[in-house]
């Protein structure tokens, strides 16, 4: 419907404030005003690990067509609080609004961007008849104003507000929508809207979490049994089944650690139920060795590992993709399994059907890679993206018993040496056909071979046999495609949630007259070794896109094609690229130019402030940065002049050193 | 609605009695290789008799044992089984028990394997209360590794990793079986095989999660809790007049008894739901045997849940 | 001392029979002789996972020079039970002896290769007037005949007795002595030695596993607490800790499991305490998510993973070096960390001290990847290639808290972000400098960055501070050289413990006319990735030995290097390998020859064993070994005719296929 | 012997009183980023007063967490502290004990961090009666990662996790300690402050292991057992007459108290000889402290006993 030439309309709305300030609520409501629009919307919620305080900044942004990142753009920050003004004020894009609530902030005009204008909505006395109202209320009171400044229509909220509050009775739906309108109301009275006439007719979107298309995925595919420990950024797969499982026939275990969890979808898996389970690295750590036993007694079981910041606990409510070392390495031994990667949302929702396809088929673990943008982001999707029907592919299995005797007559040949490396399986219960699957190395029939004498012979064929299944397995993997054109200039590759960033980054870079082209690849282990190496041979420049330190991908790719790109371009820092990460790095490698880790002034006030905090009594904000010469600490500086907040003076100068980040002294003014 | 490609045809679970069956038909394919005299074969033939008595075939049977020389034995009898990883007999028999509650899951394993480095497991599978029966084949000593410390190794006990003896009080299963909420708690000894046998069959018969501590000496590697040790010591419960397993405090103050006289027999029950009674989902018969996927209508629904 | 032109002198003796029967205790009395003569041993014991019965293979070679493995041949078995000599006749080379306790076993002619003389003792009649003698003591009269029969010292075998039996007083050791003084003599009178007039005046060696020098070279590098959870293979180094610690001042713990294992010493190395742990892969799975926790807050630890056949349990007392990927993908995220891969029983001393000095100095977990091999063979050494006299580097270390404020007068940074990315440490307990090592990522004095808000900045800073120390521990690690000529038709490389075939096998093949040199890399992470790239560009072939599937190594070089080798001589059936499995590989790859992995007759026989035990009551052995075409089941054929053990009757026919070694039927005669 | 090459003279840890200390002196760099009104700030200053009332300084004293809300608690003390792995507090903690046991070494973290995930450590240490001191912030909840059943939240209690309700029975905190062989085991509330400072500090003097489990109330996601539903049940043993911790039985009975009526205080106490008490390298003094390294008559020793 749209038509030719109209540049899609879109916008960038922030929202920021403390946890537990209802500020995801919030934002999601909104984003339904827009999905129940038809319009797309993309989410990403930048969040701190603590329940409440801190700060949470949650972009939506709102298009007319399908958009797959985050964006580089804020057009409206709604701040809650006085620290949110001081951090995003200044990334408001001109023709932007701030609003705020007037009664308890204030914004310094220094902090505002030409063309940005300012809105303070004056809470207590525009919900002054309201009644008594909650604190979350100026939330409530902002989006009504919003609804007037993106052009977004009023009664949509009305129903948004009437199903979100639906349980809690009439009463508070009308308390908030009064507010609302309130909102509303003094926005149309104080300032033009800053986008209109958005073009839509569809029906309403689904508007989702990576999490929730896995679950909903794996449920379509067959899923019986989930099972799981908390943890973020995995723990909403296991509220969306805790919540669904009853209605859906699925078995839903919180378990007292992640070996439980991993031990358990193995023991259902192997008596015949699918069976999936996620966590991140830390858990994931946990089940490793479960995951080594799925591959000895050739147990279907699917594992997602949804990565966040590492090492170690690292930053937990931040994404990375670092773990992909880890899950290629799990285990001892080599045992066959595969490891996949989605892209998008749409492959979160079909992937983890087709693992545990995988998983029976083939009879070994399947591990997907998952991370915390790709998991916990919300996005619109096509009213028909999503089918419950999917194939589910169970696999070769006996009904019955085979007749005793050997030779089709024996006991039953659980690990029958077949060519393909697959033994027909038949589930416990069945009359006749007992048998033991042992993670002790054995023959044919799971007797082991590893106690009455060396039998080199049987040990070699078994795992022969079972590393053929690698083979059958690639055969029915579909491999990656490249995107774009042939004769670009540079191949970005990219592996899981760098696909929509990675594809806005070549549009963008087309309109800057750079052409490049995309090899996303979604089977990681097996690997499409021959048609990859195919598509690189014939690529002018190569660079991977990840979010590591040290381009775990492109290792792995270099490790199972002996292919190196030419760049990585990488980011560690927890935040998900925005396309100019991406853009910025590409053009510097075709101009040749090397990336410069020094810090940078916006990072040198990112440090200023954590100063700020941890040792100021957060009473200064950075003011002044200056570039300064070694002077006797090894290298070039910063000087950060820091300002008492109140009144304005400065306080004194922090020292940061420009290669390391190191902050090397606090001079005190007049000291 | 998902299409299933290759559906199966699969016999129910036959939970109705075919015939009663001979220690013979129980047989599995390869004869123990335990050391001559160990305690396990006692624990495999009780649990041979037990299974006979409970009219249970071998199909309607899995078995799920860890890593250690006890955990052998699901190799050494005619059911389905899983010899899983050390430490983790447990949880792999709730995933089979959650998938298909018709089966009858046992889980056996060793002290090592069970009090050491599964003992999480088992606190937690006894507070679960899922039908499953545990036995533990307590030697007090870790045999398949050559004869280290195991948590119930008595105090300054040598072993090869302790030569000059075990420092730390050995742990009380039956006291731990107790306060982790396990419904059914004995203590056999395989000097004892026929009790042994009885208890088993308790055990399976009883509703909820039962922990057997089976005393089942190593003798290759544990020269103090030898058969004539417990033989000197031990003694049935069912023997005391007013012994009534059902008294929590009486329970555990037996549970405490350890040392001229060792206690056998059922110490501790109690009557409370199972986990499978308090799971909606299994009310519709065992998930392995539920249709696969989402309908259409349900489908719309979660999907508007997200509009 | 060995002049020139003189052949140094060999032999291989094999012990077999049960588990319990007492056999290693009697092939390492039987070394000892020798070590004590000053000759040079190797012995490999091929065990199985039992505790009695089952079939153990003890291989003792004996040399005037060093040797490096147990090498291809047998002179003498001694054959504790039937099967043993059903077993290992056949192998024993012309001019060799069988031995066995002629009153309870007989040997078949059919079974003896030409030029193999037997050599049955009549134990009852010998040790008659000896009194009662335990089971064991067929051992040793078959000790003492061999004594004779190698020609060493009997005199020698008296001392070792003496100590041996040391504890159980004169008697016991007296009628040892006597029962061997029978078999010495009993020998004399029937049978020619083999072998004599051994070169040597060098005083006694030393004779011990790869895990003693493990336990005793971190001894030395000052550990001082040793946490393990037993676990085959590495076990060994947990016993001689508990034995020794005491005297020793090391603290050595059991634990509950690998999880508190590695826990515990990563608490006590940042407590302080030189700290190292050992176990295998199950293990090592388990104590991943701590290695990752030793990265983030910078605590020096050891961890050594002693592989053994997998994946999962697999065959536990088999060895491989199938867990690089393991160790490599150890926990989530990046991280520093080293990776030291032993090669010979001299460097498990010496890397086990180094480890801990890298593992301090540069505040990082460090892993040792051993295998069965290395850890459980047992070798001699030159009485000077130990010495307890090791360096141990601290590395950077504070005595005491700097003076308070920052520019070194603030709080305590115990992660100040340094150039070479190492910040000096100071130990808890120091007055006024409290600090907390957190896994959650956090600032210069250890506060966490991830729960306020996001801080892209000190995250990037804080986590290239970590990874800096890469290059600076890689600039301290000597890389690797290539040994043997320059000019080489092919360069083998290997890690770990492959050194010694791979040298022996070169050996062989420059006697057979080929020039090969040898590539050993000790450092796997970090990775000489110049140096290594340098040497092998001029290499005109390539290939990599390792036991594993994959060719893990072989990986793991391309993805450091992109360098893909020409082939991968694997092998991965649970024994190690011997030199002509390399040389025989070499030869097919200069040739152009493909690997072929169809069964062989040796293989067949092997799986035809199997099938007798487990299906036959062991009644039965393989006679007849016939090729046939593929006869319905789709690949070609063995037929092996098993016979009566007994009667020696053909029972029956087992068809096995030749590609998948499926045990298709077994055809009874007549039926 | 070794050449140790750079080494670094350290103080030896002062033991003796240099000052007492206010709570002021052992305020940490941040200020605690609970949810206002959280229990853990009652646990966070008790902790402060026992520490001063031990006369213990802030560099004597080392604090080990695990992951969790509790387990930040480290980082808002002044004393050395790690902030370790979920569910591993007491291995690290046991770790620093052994290596400098002159360090009082205290662990502290949540109920799913020491009753879940951990609670096979927390049985090992209480056996292994190693000289520490473990404090378990028990909010029946898990609080970091937003609100799901944990092994104390009470039977069908609705959470993220179990929105229909808790199937398991929760653990018995105290009547675990006990059988599994600590020797100072007890119970406090966030909502009498100055009783957990008191019995924080008993616990801390106590040598051996000590148990501590802190009611500390879950003011976001726990609206269950709120600090007015403890009010109303809790009591302490201390003002019971007759009540005796060193008496085993009578203190399993107290450890089963809970519903109507939820005791504080030192539920049980017993005297055995400390892990450390046994471990002979010990006696020489910390480890740390110690040299390094093997002597050469030392080492030719152990290479002639290969010979
Ligand atoms: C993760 C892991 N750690 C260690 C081992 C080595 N291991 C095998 S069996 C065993 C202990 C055996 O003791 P127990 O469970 O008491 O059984 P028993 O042999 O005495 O019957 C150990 C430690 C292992 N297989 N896996
Ligand atoms: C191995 C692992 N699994 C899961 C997590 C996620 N996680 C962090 S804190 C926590 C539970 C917190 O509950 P509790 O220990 O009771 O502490 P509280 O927050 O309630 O104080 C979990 C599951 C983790 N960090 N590591
Ligand atoms: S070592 Fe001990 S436990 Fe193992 S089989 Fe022998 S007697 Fe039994
Ligand atoms: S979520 Fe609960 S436990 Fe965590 S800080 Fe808030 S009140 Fe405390
Ligand atoms: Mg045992
Ligand atoms: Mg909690």
């Amino acid at each position: 419907m749209e038509t030719v030439n109209h540049k899609p309309k879109e916008i960038t709305i922030g929202l920021a404030g403390a946890a537990g300030d209802g500020l995801d609520r919030t934002g999601y409501n909104l984003a339904n005003v827009a999905s129940r629009l038809g319009l797309h919307v993309y989410a990403y919620n930048s969040y701190q690990s603590l329940i409440r305080g801190g700060h949470t900044w949650l972009r939506l942004r709102i298009s007319e067509r399908k958009i797959h990142t985050q964006g580089d753009h804020v057009n409206v920050v709604i701040a809650l609080n006085q620290d949110s003004i001081e951090r995003h004020a200044r990334a408001i894009e001109p023709g932007g609004v701030l609003l705020f609530n007037g009664d308890r902030l204030r914004c310094d005009p220094a902090l505002l961007p030409e063309g940005v204008r300012l809105l303070p909505l004056p809470f207590n006395e525009l919900t002054g008849g309201l009644g008594k109202l909650l604190p979350v209320m100026q939330n409530t009171l902002a989006v009504g104003a919003l609804m007037h400044l993106v052009g977004l229509d009023f009664e949509v909220l009305r129903g948004v507000m009437a199903d979100t509050f639906g349980r809690k009775g009439g009463e508070i739906i009308a308390q908030n929508v009064a507010v609302a309108q309130a909102g509303f109301h003094y926005a149309r009275a104080h300032s033009e809207p800053i986008i209109a006439g958005w073009r839509s007719s569809r029906p309403r979107l689904p508007f989702l979490t990576g999490n929730t298309a896995f679950a909903m995925g794996a449920a379509a595919g067959g899923c019986k049994f989930y099972a799981a420990y908390p943890m973020s950024p995995a723990s909403g797969i296991l509220h969306w089944f805790a919540e669904h499982g009853p209605k859906i026939g699925v078995v839903v275990k919180q378990c007292e650690d992640e070996l439980a969890v991993a031990n358990m979808i193995i023991g259902a898996g192997h008596a015949g139920a699918r069976a999936m389970c996620a966590t991140s690295g830390g858990g994931f750590a946990l089940m490793t060795e479960a995951i080594g036993m799925a591959g000895m007694i050739e147990a279907p079981a699917v594992f997602i590992n949804v990565q966040r910041g590492g090492p170690s606990t690292g930053i937990p409510t931040k994404t990375e993709q670092g773990d992909l070392n880890q899950v290629f390495g799990a285990s001892q031994g080599d045992y066959p399994r595969a490891i996949i990667a989605p892209a998008t949302l749409k492959e979160c929702y079909y992937s983890a059907a087709e693992a545990l396809n995988l998983a029976e088929q083939f009879q070994l673990p399947v591990m997907i890679l998952s991370d915390l943008l790709l998991s916990e982001h919300r996005e619109t999707l096509e009213p028909d993206d999503l089918t419950p029907e999917v194939p589910i592919r169970r696999g070769e299995r006996l009904r019955e018993a085979p007749a005793p005797g050997l030779n089709g007559k024996g006991p039953f040949r659980r690990y029958a040496f077949t060519p393909s490396g697959i033994s027909p399986r038949l589930l416990p219960g069945t009359p006749g056909a007992m048998y033991v699957a042992p993670t002790d190395d054995h023959d044919e029939q799971g007797i082991l071979i590893s106690d009455e004498h060396t039998n080199t012979a049987l040990r070699r064929k078994i795992q022969e046999k079972r590393m053929r299944k690698m083979e059958a397995l690639l055969a029915e993997l579909p491999p990656p495609v490249l995107e774009g054109p042939a004769d670009a200039e540079i191949t970005l590759i990219g592996w899981g949630s760098t696909w929509g960033v990675i594809h806005e980054a070549i549009e963008q870079l087309a309109e800057q007259g750079i052409r490049a082209n995309h090899l996303h690849i979604n089977y990681l282990v097996p690997f499409h070794k021959r048609e990859v190496t195919e598509i690189l041979r014939h690529c002018q420049r190569t660079a991977v896109v990840e979010s590591n330190y040290t381009g775990q991908f492109a290792r792995h790719l270099r490790a199972e094609t002996g292919f190196s790109v030419d760049a990585v371009i990488t980011k560690y820092d927890g935040e998900p690229f925005d396309p100019k990460h991406v853009i910025e790095p590409v053009r510097a490698i075709l101009e040749g130019r090397l990336r410069d880790l020094r810090v940078t002034e916006e990072e040198a006030r990112e440090i200023a402030y954590h100063y700020s905090r941890i040792y100021l009594g957060d009473k200064a904000r950075p003011v002044r940065f200056e570039r300064a010469p070694a002077d006797g600490y090894g290298e070039p500086l910063w000087h950060v002049q820091l300002a008492d907040r109140k009144s304005g003076l400065p306080l004194g100068d922090l020292i940061i050193g420009q290669e390391t980040g190191s902050t090397y002294a606090w001079q005190v003014h007049g000291e | 609605m998902a299409v299933v490609e290759e559906k199966t045809v699969r016999d129910p679970i036959v939970s109705t009695i075919i015939d009663v069956q001979t220690l013979k038909d129980l047989e599995g394919p390869v004869d123990p290789d335990w050391c001559p005299g160990c305690g396990d074969f006692a624990v495999l033939k009780s649990l041979k008799e037990a299974l006979i008595e409970r009219h249970i075939q071998p199909h309607q049977a899995l078995i799920v044992s860890g890593i250690g020389c006890s955990s052998n034995l699901p190799g050494f009898i005619n059911a389905y089984g899983i010899h899983s990883l050390h430490g983790r007999a447990l949880p792999v028999a709730t995933g089979v028990k959650l998938a298909n509650h018709h089966l009858h899951v046992i889980a056996v394993g060793g002290d090592g394997d069970g009090y050491g480095i599964g003992l999480s497991h088992l606190i937690h599978a006894a507070r679960r209360n899922l039908d499953l029966t545990y036995i533990v084949m307590n030697n007090e000593i870790y045999g398949l590794t050559t004869g280290q410390a195991s948590p119930t190794s008595m105090l300054d006990m040598r072993t090869k990793s302790t030569p000059f003896g075990c420092a730390e009080m050995p742990i009380n299963p039956i006291a731990l079986g107790i306060v982790s909420g396990a419904t059914f708690v004995a203590r056999t000894f395989s000097g004892d095989q026929k009790h042994m046998a009885k208890i088993f069959a308790q055990g399976i018969a009883h509703r909820g999660f039962s922990l057997i501590d089976c005393m089942s000496p190593c003798v290759t590697f544990n020269k103090v809790n030898t058969y004539p040790w417990f033989k000197e010591r031990c003694y049935r419960v069912e023997d005391e007049a007013n012994y009534n397993p059902y008294e929590l405090m009486m329970a555990m103050e037996k549970a405490y008894e350890w040392g001229a006289r060792i206690p056998l027999g059922v110490i501790f029950r109690a009557e409370r739901p199972t986990y499978e009674d308090s799971e909606p989902v299994l009310k519709q018969g065992p998930v392995v045997d539920q249709p696969m996927g989402i309908t259409r209508e349900m489908f719309d629904q979660l999907l508007a849940e997200t509009m």
